[in-house]
């Protein structure tokens, strides 16, 4: 089933979605790779405050050649800048801002989402395990999303029943965002919101373990 | 489109406030006291309002005058008895206040802990004193420490010596105690500074309240000073 | 017994016997009322550093006239001063330094104290119950001094077996200072570290219900 | 007699350091991390020792160089797995050095903590992953809390920016991290600073870390930068 990996909206478009869901004066915080993309598509009409959990809140693009400072990165330690209006903080004020529900949308890669919005990101169990903030992040922003391809690289699906992978949070994912579908965490489980044009429900359905709703 | 949250007087940042809110009163003494806005408070007329600070008021200026107006059902606060504390006195004399006493730290602690997503904590403080009667034990270490929960409130008066448009704030001295964890503490967070700053000049090292945790900011550029204001018999409304 | 209120070591003289305890460098909270006597008395052989409750590391002496500021007060809220080298916080970092054991020392007065170290300084039970900080600062400050005249007004013994009071906090106080005498709370009661200079044991037991170790 | 916390060298603040010490390490990757005074720490030849920090080093600098002298028993942190940590990969892999992991939030607050007189607290992160295995669970307003307890150090290193001589320190902008509430942590702090301020020249409203919680401080004004000397090969000792 591998050949879904190559289809469907592109990592940019998955981005802007994104980027459009997220209302005028909104408080976010990006996770490290892929959702970092999302704060391109941010337009004019509106203005973003970015968090990064190192103790920076207004974070502004990576920072160029010229303008770089080693006692300035985000979570992913980028040397980035910082806009006006931006504050430091120490780690226990950052993820206060974080686990006091002051965050209003995080978006995090995923290995597994269950149907229960259960999320599995952090560790494969193999290796040295590291958290990082996602633990924090997951708990306390008021709204998670997961933006993911749809499948793993061989082709098996993520959006599960179960989590079969250590857990990062336990009923913590609101949506899903990938390269097929936008998919919102019920009560009844996944709930289709919107579904790339070139494919039909089945063909959804099918990379899809858990049962999705269509209506 | 810009994030703005300057608001044009006391009367538009109060607009929210309803009957029988948990509301915080930032200040100690009357250093950082929200006066005006308590004012502001007064003139929506909400009652059974609960006020989370750490005195009961002085005079009939600020929290003193709303008590005195018996919009006030419950105080919860570290030491609601000072000299010119009168309105709050009377009330509690004739059984038609409640209040919680709450040592300081701990009044500290659980407004700082609901602020950040942490909903109960262990202290010594008054471990083997009335005020931690009922309260859940818990040995750590061979010592003795009593739960204490988080205090959440509906809306934080806040007042600060600037912001600007994003709502971060810095403070004037021994005004700054309370301000900074109720801010975190609310769900609405209403601020009154002495002046505007803008952005481009606030010093992001400087900053003590960062936007995220601020609504609604309004300009008292000279504010009341309470004990002034007392001595001199002025009272609200 | 009311006569040895008035005998004894003045405030001041007792102030002094404080101060000269504190080590140069340490950091010292000194109670509203008669322990803010103490700090008129450290000389200039050490620095000693002043906390004030309400979020002020480094308080100088009260402000005069042409310096009075409305929002730079102490716990007691009179306009005070600030150091060179203080600085300001907020009050959860305040009641930190406190319940962390950061604070060295603290004074404060006492309505009672039991042999066994329980203060009870805060409420007689009646009229407006109103605690402040002390509860914090007896079990978070290193050395917990109390600072009082022996007896009460009407000259009942303040040093008990057991606090009729309701308590600030149990086996907290490290030490008496009072008009007649300097007692250590040890864990087999108090212990004469000194003793006013005019008057004989027998004297100072008879005002003191708890038993006093004189060895 | 004045109060001077500022000492002549590294080797001069690191001379209490002893085999077993419990040790956090500012810093969040390389930025505040206190690459010369952790040199000074390979110095003392202490072995045993228990670090915690946010991380576990990176190339044969500062932590990544301390770990592979083999001086490290077990650390505590919520990141270990970076592309440039070599020393610790070996080590864990070999089942020759112990691992705590522990969310980065509940990091901090178990630091800040232990600081602040708190034995445990109640968090949401973790809950019903690996992580809160064995945990005591606890329910607030029908959701589930896992109790963590603070965690407490003999010494603490740190790196900041300015400090006067009572230890009152400012930090370069996301270099501050950690290293504030660790401060707080240890029985001994101590401290490496870019330069000293006088304290008739430090603003009191700028200070992040005040004096109380900082034992030694020595100046180190042009402090390694980590990924630049990893990049040209550098290690130590």
């Amino acid at each position: 089933m591998n050949e879904f990996i190559n289809i469907g909206w592109t990592k940019d478009e998955i981005a802007k979605k994104i980027a459009n869901e997220f209302p005028h004066g909104s408080y976010v915080n990006l996770g490290i790779g892929m959702p970092e993309l999302v704060s391109k598509f941010v337009d004019e009409s509106k203005e973003i405050i970015y968090h990064s959990e190192n103790g920076l809140l207004g974070m502004g693009p990576p920072a160029n050649e010229n303008e770089l400072d080693y006692e300035l990165i985000n979570a992913g330690k980028k040397p980035v800048t910082i806009l006006p209006g931006g504050s430091y903080c120490h780690h226990a004020d950052s993820f206060s801002m974080i686990r006091g529900g002051h965050i209003d949308y995080c978006v995090l890669g995923a290995m597994e989402v269950s149907e229960g919005g259960d999320l599995a990101n952090w560790t494969t169990g193999k290796g040295i395990p590291a958290v990082g903030g996602a633990m924090d992040l997951v708990v306390g922003a008021k709204n998670v999303f997961v933006m993911s391809q749809h499948t793993t690289k061989d082709g098996s699906p993520k959006f599960l029943k179960n989590c079969s992978l250590p857990l990062t949070g336990k009923s913590v994912v609101t949506r899903v965002y990938s390269n097929l579908a936008i998919l919102d965490v019920t009560p009844d489980g996944f709930k289709l919101k919107e579904m790339y044009e070139k494919i039909d429900f089945n063909l959804l359905q099918k990379v899809t373990e858990a049962k999705i709703i269509s209506n | 489109m810009k994030i703005n949250k300057l608001f044009n007087s006391v009367n538009d940042v109060m607009s929210d406030v309803f009957d029988g809110a948990v509301i915080m009163l930032g200040g100690f003494g009357e250093a950082g006291s929200p006066v005006e806005l308590i004012h502001g408070l007064i003139d929506t007329k909400c009652k059974d309002l609960t006020i989370i600070a750490n005195n009961a008021g002085n005079g009939k200026i600020g929290l003193g005058a709303l008590i005195g107006e018996n919009q006030v059902k419950k105080v919860i606060c570290s030491f609601a008895r000072s000299p010119k504390s009168i309105t709050f006195k009377e009330l509690y004399e004739n059984n038609k206040i409640e209040l919680e006493v709450v040592p300081q730290g701990t009044l500290a602690e659980r407004i700082r802990s609901a602020g950040a997503g942490i909903p109960g904590f262990y202290t010594q403080t008054s471990v083997g004193t009335p005020l931690a009667e009922g309260k859940e034990i818990k040995i750590f270490d061979g010592k003795e420490y009593v739960l204490e929960k988080s205090l959440k409130a509906d809306f934080a008066l806040i007042k600060a010596e600037t912001s600007d448009r994003y709502g971060n704030l810095t403070y004037n001295k021994t005004a700054r105690n309370f301000n900074p964890i109720m801010c975190m503490a609310a769900n609405q967070t209403i601020v009154q500074v002495k002046r505007i700053e803008k952005e481009e000049n606030t010093d992001p090292e400087k900053i003590i309240t960062p936007s995220i945790f601020i609504n609604k900011v309004t300009v008292v550029s000279d504010p009341i000073i309470e004990s002034i204001a007392i001595d001199n018999g002025e009272t609200y409304p």
